[in-house]
């Protein structure tokens, strides 16, 4: 192992460092130091961003390094640069509301720094034991993230559920980890797959190995029945770090999904396609229904961001190569307009809690039209209604679980679709056809926060942009998929 | 002479106990402890599987879950006594405001 | 099969009002309204100008498609930019054209709240519909398609009546469940192109994927009839329910009656005739075998339309939803015509189609008149406005005949050949459809006479002031139109004609030879949903 | 360029003077003058230009030339397979002709209509400016349907002017629109006649599917050179044309429409209701000889409900006490006849039937319209009488139109029925299609309708001009002849009403069949079929005997004169008015029957009418509740409701129960249920949904 191997591992490096150095930072700085901790923060994901364009990029074909523990292909880069763009966004989004909330900066965004390392790793891992790593680091983060309102009840309970309940589907994906171990006695992805090939007959224990670790991931991207730690997760955090990890978490998850299953457990596919086509129709099914009812916009979300997880499975039931590229610009797409709607209930987070309730936005078109039609906009992409982002993304998923034969399940996947609309709706509805002087109604004030204004402006360019040209989406998507296994 | 089925029944025993206590205990200290089983279920899995196969990516792995579980347990304290300065219980249930 | 020339006039046609209502919100400010109307005003009118070109342009004996754009635009799955238009979509296109003219200029009084909005949603709903009319590739048709129902939903539920938000949602609801289930169908069409449903046995064509209609009208006949039965079925339940056919008329009341005029106005002329345009352009050239196996259900659906929606249209109380019901019954009688599948019978269909248009449109201008003046539409409020508005009587009679179909008005021709079509298909057709005639004429007469006749008994009406010329100007050239077609029809049917051939020419080649290349597929699709199921479990 | 070649200008150059007056005149309100000058030009030149034509054309081109001007192409509709299997091309042109049917309706319905064009302006001149320009520019427009009708070349343009005249109608009856029951008459004419108009319409289409052609110089002589192939299709298109005929003539079942159409101003009865429109159906069977001589079927069918009609309306007449009511249903009766006529073969006779009877009831209703007038508006002859000293003209011309219609010799009634009613009896004599005994029958039928006419119309004379004035003091005062501009159209009308028979004497009687102009007029229309005509013709030669028809001639008249004497009997000298109670005492069922015209409207209201209204409630019941609940039901649009339930309150608004709608809500808060809120519950589900996903693997697995 020569020193040359750690190049394409700089970018980790170096974010990590810069986790610490806006740990330490955060010290002197304290409260105040807020904006200028998130700039930095922001700086070196940005440098992180240029490394990993410079020095991770798979200049002559994928590769292997650090002792086949990552691997440096498309697909990685694809992934490290939305989770790098959505960390940007969210701190960017964050720092007005940690001032508000008179939370101190330097941990916050530290954690977030640590949090995109193990994503990183997630998206690149080569090995069950760097992917596990991965994913841990990305997890504990995250629980703290979660909690970091540690005097608010719901935040540190919402905290104390995710931390729970992921506890325990870390250790079940564990238990499957080593179960494959023991049947195949490799964690290497590469050789796992040349094994399975082999391997005539799929013994038990492998099997459960695989579902097991299934499991494990279908946690992580929050599906039916693992999706249960979401809502409260979501709806106790700081909303900035709601957005985070509706967003970049899931990102990752269905990265290292895809490592998994679309290239290590790919000849075993007829083992787990089931059990994902079952998760991704309940998982459709249960987050649209579930959503419709709610009042809180947090909450409400929260189901959304299920459902989109189980659209986001059709693509690995579906096992093609368009199923596969379609689920990165998914992955895409959906963060920028979940980001975006977030963006806005950051904004009206006026007093306390506000702005979570739906008739907060009663009469926004009135009194804010341009930040109505942004919400609009996003509420559009979100169900899936041309010519926003949403409904290219959904457009390919549809495409390729209908080319895999799943009729059925693309059946279930447009009228929930059209479901969704409805819930999505009842803002609109409460923008645009309210008008927020009813009695009893008092409609929430929209904040005034260039930082946060400026992401959504950026997420609602890129939402349309998307939409009307996705060509170069697609184009490096499609590129992006070109390592797997699948074909 | 014991062979693989006995650690992985060993294991498997562990796991459940580990999951059993996880959903039935109420003191949040005794659910963090279950977690611990759980993991240690899977690290004797490893440890097992990596003898019998010589091979030492198992034990490699297993310690770092040991690390990770630490890691684990200490943010676990931090919650609890989060949970404790807000509502002065260990009790998880305790912690119900959302729901639904 | 295309011709690129004035390629630029279309885009410029669909395009026009976008930007207009990009300018608009970028430099109006919401308070001058004069100057919002009149900008409207100015957009549509020239938009609706720079379409008459359309009419003189088109060759009849030319391509299939004219003024045609093709750009890449998605190309690694097929989806292209594929603008074109044959002599039945340039029909619509006029006619959405100047009906949205229309619809802007009856609008200066009656919206008076939020009118920078209300503005910017009937132009963006005008390059919805012009979009839909002139996009060749699936997925363009689909997303502008889909970019209609936004404004529309807007229009309903900021502008609409008391029950609005209901409307609006409802209409909202039943219109997008229709168009996802048609995409899903068009996915199916698009891959038996390409590479087939690998979980369903069904292998592809194996040609390049596309989503472009031309293309795809060349393999229509090797879709093997198992395939077109559930497309159909796909595209049915879409188009059927913006027609709307019975049983899915019912967000059409409620919509209407809920709309403020100039929505009902585009509702009933432009974006009712989505759904029947869908079946000419889609459902019978490309799924020719599943439509004569459909023929005889449609044409009862369209039957049971026609004297149904004439029963309940002569039921109601309140005017509009009397109107929307007629709309029920006459969009029967074009599916009649349509699923007689003659020349007579789809000539008949598309023309009574663009009456349907000006009639109804028209209609719901009328209702909204008084209802502007009075704030009611329930028929009992009124009696002896003739004496009291004698131009307006002469105008609303003039329709109520065109919509009752009375010779050298433009309802008669189409009534006429959509029957004599269908008589020509089965007589029992003819029979009872052509009942629908007389009940046309008993609930628009009696329509008539409820309001125009009789005492003047109610107070409020004596003061109602006769139209103003604005108001004449709105109707003034939907009656021309009537009386043009009603007396020579020829330019139309000159338009029509080559558009009525083809697709006549592609479902014959499904009545004469099923296809060998069909025919093998039958045998195993003949249990498809256990293969289908299989295919859901990966076995 | 010749005058018919002008033909189609004919029709047009009323259409003028309707839109000048409709569009100008009345919504600028230009003074009477203006509208009189021009809606008189317009009616006027058309009858010039009919005349002038119809000369020129039997000059020139003679009588047995049918002249067609074809002036554009109407409809293309492609081509059809029909049903010989050949492609025909649905190609209508609007198109007109002139052969000798078509020359004798323009004759009179010119003629006619420009006289009651010159008796309106006396009628109408206390009308406002603006009423008085619509009325003129409806009359005017019903003068174009009404010609576009008789001009008509082909079915279709046909159509048009049945249509058309069907709108007028409807506008000049309903021309009192604030008077609901004018209204309501009109509008009942309207859709009653709209009923018709479903049969023609199948009628043209059935034509076209059989002959490929809805041109009447193309299709007749098709069906006349093959009659045994083409009667079967003659029978479907002869009986779905009646129903048109039988709604536009007033016929049974249709006729109810025609007595309510009273309503509307007297020259609009007498133009529309008796003189031009209601003959446009007799005119159309006879138009279409061809088809129903092909099918014994349809003639008899056609004589029965003629026959029936004609004594039916005839009893009804009997009791009215409202002077139009009564000629209203005479000549519902009259048109019986004609249609008898039609349906016993004797076309020509139709048609002359048509014509005296336009001379003759046309005066009549004039006259009454001058009564009426002079009696500021009352209609019931119960408060009239002795009007005979004060309008002499009046007077005269309507006792002689009288005579006309009671069928006393030399006046012009007389020929036309007693030929119809002969050619009845010789159609039974000869057992025509083997009907004979049918036919028999119906002539009994139209002797028995002979009688009543006589009766009730000399009832009419007797209480309207005789005996003392019953209308009370200051009504008396006002009564006086009417204005020149009335009383010279009847004057004219009352000399044809004497000398228009003359075109049709029974030259046959006196072995002078040359001297029935008429016939030899009209001869050319009647194609003669295969063999099946002058085998008929034959057979009727020797059928009735010379001396047989004379006696039937004298019985006829005699028959008229029992009539009459009757009438005397009750309603002349002192005993006038008594009898008439008397008897109606003594029979107070049969009276209460006719005087309530047998509750033919009641019955037509408690079934066909309510029936509708009712059904097409429950309809729209079922509509709101059912369908609406149904489709809703269906996928999410029932999320749209249940949520509005839930959020806008608006399930109770709309009625719609929707039971799935509740079901989404239920499940969405179900669903929620499982969110149970603390930690250890998640666990549990989430192991409980790991058992099911297991679960479900494995049991694919198995199979």
């Amino acid at each position: 192992m020569t020193l040359a191997q750690f190049v394409p591992f700089l970018p980790e490096i170096f974010l990590a460092t810069a986790g610490f150095a806006v740990l330490l930072l955060g010290i002197p700085l304290g409260r105040s130091g807020v904006r200028p901790l998130s700039l930095f923060g922001v700086a070196s994901l940005g440098i992180t961003g240029v490394l990993v364009w410079l020095v991770a990029r798979p200049v002559d074909g994928p590769a292997v390094i650090l002792g086949d523990m990552l691997v440096v292909d498309q697909m990685a880069v694809f992934f490290k640069l939305l989770v790098l763009a959505a960390g940007a966004v969210v701190i960017f989004m964050s720092a007005g509301y940690l001032e508000r909330s008179g939370y101190g900066g330097g941990e916050y965004i530290a954690l977030i720094l640590f949090a995109t390392v193990g994503m990183f790793i997630m998206a690149s891992g080569a090995n069950l034991a760097s992917l596990y790593v991965g994913l841990e680091l990305m997890a504990l983060s995250v629980y703290v993230l979660v909690g970091f309102f540690k005097l608010e009840v719901k935040s540190n309970e919402g905290a104390v559920k995710y931390f729970v309940l992921g506890a325990a589907s870390s250790a079940i994906l564990l238990y499957g980890i080593s179960l494959i171990y023991g049947s195949l006695g490799t964690l290497d992805l590469q050789e796992i797959r040349d094994s399975l090939v082999a391997l005539p007959t799929a013994n038990p224990m492998l099997v459960l190995g695989m579902v097991l670790v299934s499991f494990g991931m279908l946690f992580k991207v929050a599906a039916v029945p693992f999706h249960v730690w979401t809502p409260d997760a979501y709806e106790g955090a700081p909303t900035p770090v709601t957005a985070f990890i509706s967003v970049a978490p899931k990102a990752a998850a269905f990265a290292m999904f895809m490592r998994l299953f679309f290239d290590a457990f790919a000849p075993g596919v007829e083992h787990w396609r089931i059990v994902l086509w079952v998760a991704s129709a309940a998982t459709m099914i249960y987050g649209n229904v579930a959503a419709l009812t709610q009042d809180n916009v947090k909450r409400m979300l929260a189901y959304s961001s299920i459902a989109h997880a189980g659209y986001a499975l059709m693509g690995l039931v579906a096992f093609t190569e368009m199923g596969a590229w379609a689920l990165l610009m998914y992955m895409l797409i959906y963060a920028f307009m979940n980001l975006g709607a977030f963006g806005f209930v950051i904004l009206l987070e006026s007093k306390g809690y506000a702005g979570e309730k739906i008739v907060d936005y009663a009469g926004l078109a009135r009194r804010h039209p341009g930040a109505a039609l942004g919400m609009l906009i996003f509420m559009l992409a979100l169900a899936g209604i041309p010519p926003t982002a949403g409904f290219m993304g959904k457009l390919y998923l549809f495409a390729a679980a209908v080319e895999g034969g799943y009729i059925l399940l693309t059946l279930i996947a447009v009228i929930m679709s059209a479901v969704s609309l409805f819930y999505y709706f009842r803002i609109v509805v409460q923008m645009y056809l309210q008008d927020g002087e009813e009695e009893g109604a008092e409609p929430a004030e929209l904040l005034h926060d260039r930082w946060t204004e400026a992401m959504i402006a950026v997420c609602i360019v890129a939402t349309m942009v998307i939409g009307v040209w996705p060509r170069p989406i697609v184009g490096w998507a499609k590129s992006a998929v070109g390592a797997l296994g699948i074909m | 002479m014991i062979g693989a089925t006995h650690y992985v029944a060993l294991s498997l025993i562990l796991l459940c106990i580990g999951l059993v206590g996880l959903m039935v205990r109420r003191n949040f200290i005794t659910v963090l402890m279950s977690l611990e089983l759980m993991f240690n279920a899977v690290n004797i899995n490893l440890i097992a599987f990596s003898f019998r196969l010589g091979d030492l990516a198992g034990q490699v792995l297993a310690i770092f879950v040991i690390t990770i579980a630490a890691a684990e347990a200490a943010i676990g304290l931090g919650l609890i006594i989060a949970l404790v300065r807000l509502k002065d219980t260990v009790a998880l249930e305790e912690a119900d405001e959302m729901g639904g | 099969m295309m011709d690129f020339q004035y390629g630029w006039l279309l885009n410029l046609i669909c395009y026009l009002p976008l930007a207009g209502a990009l300018l608009m919100m970028a430099f109006i400010n919401k308070e001058n309204s004069t100057a919002l109307k009149t900008w409207a005003t100015l957009v549509v009118g020239v938009d609706f100008v720079v379409s008459i070109p359309l009419w003189f342009l088109y060759k009849p004996d030319g391509a299939e498609f004219q003024f045609a754009t093709q750009l890449k635009w998605i190309p690694s799955v097929g989806v292209q930019y594929l603008f074109g238009v044959d002599g039945f979509a340039v029909l619509l296109i006029l006619l959405t054209t100047l009906l949205g003219f229309i619809a802007v200029y009856c609008s200066y009084t009656a919206i008076t709240e939020r009118q920078k909005e209300y503005y910017v949603f009937l132009l963006l709903l005008q390059t919805g519909m012009l979009g839909v009319f002139c996009s060749l590739d699936f997925i363009l048709f689909y997303v502008f398609w889909e970019v209609m129902l936004v404004p529309m939903y807007f229009l309903i539920g900021v502008w609409g009546g008391p029950r609005r938000l209901y409307a609006a949602i409802k209409f909202f609801l039943y219109t997008l469940v229709g168009s996802v289930l048609m995409l899903v169908g068009i996915l199916t069409l698009y891959f038996f192109n390409s590479t087939g449903l690998a979980a369903v046995g069904l292998e592809g064509l194996g040609h390049a994927a596309t989503f472009s209609i031309p293309h795809l009208f060349t393999i229509a006949p090797q879709i093997p009839p198992e395939v077109q039965f559930w497309v159909f079925l796909a595209f049915f339940v879409g188009f059927a329910i913006k027609v709307p056919m019975f049983p899915f008329h019912t967000w059409l009341p409620d919509a209407h009656v809920e709309a403020p005029t100039a929505g009902s106005v585009i509702l009933a002329a432009v974006l009712l005739k989505m759904g029947t345009y869908g079946f000419i352009r889609f459902s019978l050239p490309l799924l020719p075998d599943a439509t004569l196996k459909a023929v005889g259900w449609i044409g009862v659906l369209a039957i049971v339309a026609i004297v149904y929606g004439a029963l309940v249209a002569m039921a109601q109380k309140d005017m509009k939803k009397l109107v929307a019901y007629s709309s029920v019954s006459h969009m029967g009688f074009v599916m009649l015509g349509m699923f007689a599948l003659n020349e007579a019978g789809l000539r008949g269909s598309i023309l009574q189609m663009l009456n349907h248009g000006v009639s109804t449109g028209a209609l719901f201008l009328l209702v909204g008149i008084v209802y502007e003046r009075r704030h009611n539409r329930m028929i009992a409020e009124y009696g002896g406005l003739a004496k009291v508005m004698p131009v307006y009587a002469t105008f609303f009679l003039i329709i109520t005949m065109s919509s009752i179909g009375l010779p050298t008005l433009n309802g008669f021709i189409g009534e006429f050949l959509i029957l004599i079509g269908a008589y020509n298909h089965s007589w029992v057709w003819a029979l009872f459809a052509a009942s629908g005639i007389v009940l046309g004429a008993a609930y628009m007469l009696w329509l008539y006479q409820r309001v125009f006749f009789g005492e003047l008994s109610n107070e409020k009406n004596k003061e109602l002031p006769d139209l103003n010329r604005r108001e004449q100007w709105t109707l003034i050239p939907l009656i021309v139109v009537a009386f043009w077609v009603g007396l020579y029809p020829k330019p139309f049917f000159d338009r029509m004609a080559p558009t009525v051939d083809r697709v006549l020419q592609r479902v014959d080649v499904a009545r004469h030879d099923q296809g060998p290349s069909a025919g093998d597929h039958v045998a195993e699709l003949a249990h498809a949903p256990a293969g289908e199921a299989a295919g859901e479990h990966g076995e | 360029m010749k005058l018919y070649d002008l033909i189609w200008l004919i029709p047009i150059l009323p259409l003028l003077g309707a839109i000048f007056n409709g569009l100008v005149s009345n919504r600028l309100g230009l003074s009477k003058s203006v509208t009189n000058a021009v809606a008189l030009l317009g009616s006027g030149l058309a009858w010039l230009l009919g005349w002038g034509a119809i000369v020129q054309w039997v000059l020139d081109l003679g009588i047995h030339h049918t002249h067609v001007v074809r002036l554009f192409s109407w409809i293309q509709g492609g081509s059809l397979r029909i049903l010989d299997g050949s492609l025909a091309e649905v190609d209508i042109s609007a198109s007109f002709q002139l052969d000798a049917v078509s020359a004798l309706m323009v004759f009179f319905v010119t003629f006619v209509g420009f006289l009651i064009h010159v008796y309106s302006v006396g009628y109408m001149h206390d009308e406002s400016d603006r009423a008085y320009a619509r009325y003129f520019s409806y009359l005017n427009l019903f003068m174009f349907s009404m010609l576009v009708l008789v001009l008509g070349s082909n079915l279709a343009v046909l159509f048009v002017g049945w249509e058309g005249v069907g709108l007028c109608s409807y506008l000049l009856i309903g021309f009192y629109f604030e008077k609901d029951w004018c209204a309501a008459a009109g509008m009942k004419a309207f859709i009653v006649n709209r009923i018709g108009d479903w049969g023609f319409l199948l009628a043209i289409f059935a034509t076209f599917m059989v002959f490929g052609t809805l041109e009447f110089t193309e299709f007749f002589p098709m069906a006349a050179a093959h009659p045994e192939h083409f009667a079967s299709a003659a029978t479907v298109i002869g009986l779905l044309l009646f129903v048109g005929a039988i709604g536009k003539s007033a016929q049974i079942p249709l006729y109810v429409w025609l007595p309510d159409a009273m309503a509307g101003p007297t020259p609009v009865s007498a133009l529309i209701h008796a003189a031009t429109m209601v003959t446009a159906g007799v005119y159309m069977v006879v138009r279409c000889n061809v088809i129903y001589r092909l099918s014994p079927t349809a003639m008899l069918v056609v004589a029965i409900v003629g026959g029936i009609t004609a004594i039916f309306a005839a009893t009804i007449g009997l009791v009215q006490n409202d002077i139009k009511k009564v000629l209203a249903y005479s000549t519902v009766s009259q048109l019986g006849y004609m249609f008898l006529g039609a349906g016993v073969g004797a076309f020509v006779a139709a048609i002359f039937h048509v014509l005296t009877h336009a001379f003759f009831k046309a005066c009549l209703f004039l006259g009454s319209g001058s009564v009426i007038h002079a009696c500021g508006g009352e209609q019931d002859i119960r408060k009239m009488g002795g009007l005979k000293k004060y309008m002499p003209t009046t007077y005269w011309t309507f006792l002689v139109a009288t005579l006309a219609i009671s069928g006393i010799p030399i006046f012009a009634g007389f020929f036309s029925k007693d030929e119809i009613l002969f050619k009845a009896f010789e159609a039974g004599a000869s057992d025509l299609n083997h009907f004979g005994s049918a036919y028999y029958t119906l002539w009994v039928l139209g002797m028995v309708g002979a009688v009543l006419t006589a009766f009730y119309m000399f009832r009419l004379v007797f209480m309207t001009f005789h005996g003392e004035f019953r209308g009370g003091e200051e009504a008396e005062h006002h009564l006086h002849e009417s204005p020149w501009t009335m009383t010279m159209p009847l004057v004219v009308l009352g000399v044809l009403s004497i000398f228009g028979g003359l075109v049709g004497i029974p030259g046959k009687l006196f072995h002078h069949p040359e001297w029935n102009l008429i016939e030899r007029f009209l001869e050319p229309i009647i194609l003669p079929i295969g063999h099946a005509a002058e085998g008929g013709h034959d057979v009727s030669h020797h059928a009735v005997s010379l001396g047989m028809e004379w006696g039937l001639v004298f019985l006829s008249v005699g028959v008229a004169i029992f009539g009459i004497w009757l009438a005397y009997r009750f309603y002349m000298g002192v005993e006038a008015l008594v009898r008439p109670q008397r008897l109606a005492e003594r029979f107070p069922l049969a009276h209460k029957l006719l005087l309530n015209k047998y509750w033919m409207d009641e019955i037509y209201d408690a079934t066909v009418i309510s029936g509708t209204v009712k059904g097409s409630r429950g309809l729209w019941e079922f509509d709101a509740r059912v369908v609406d609940g149904a489709v809703n039901g269906t996928a999410l649009t029932t999320v749209g409701s249940s949520f509005m339930s839930g959020i806008f309150d608006l399930r109770v608004v709309d009625g719609a129960v929707n039971l799935i709608a509740t079901c989404y809500d239920v499940a969405s808060r179900w669903f929620r249920k499982l969110q149970v809120g603390f930690a250890q519950g998640y666990a549990m589900v989430m192991v409980f949904g790991a058992a099911i996903l297991l679960a479900v693997y494995y049991l694919f697995k198995l199979n």
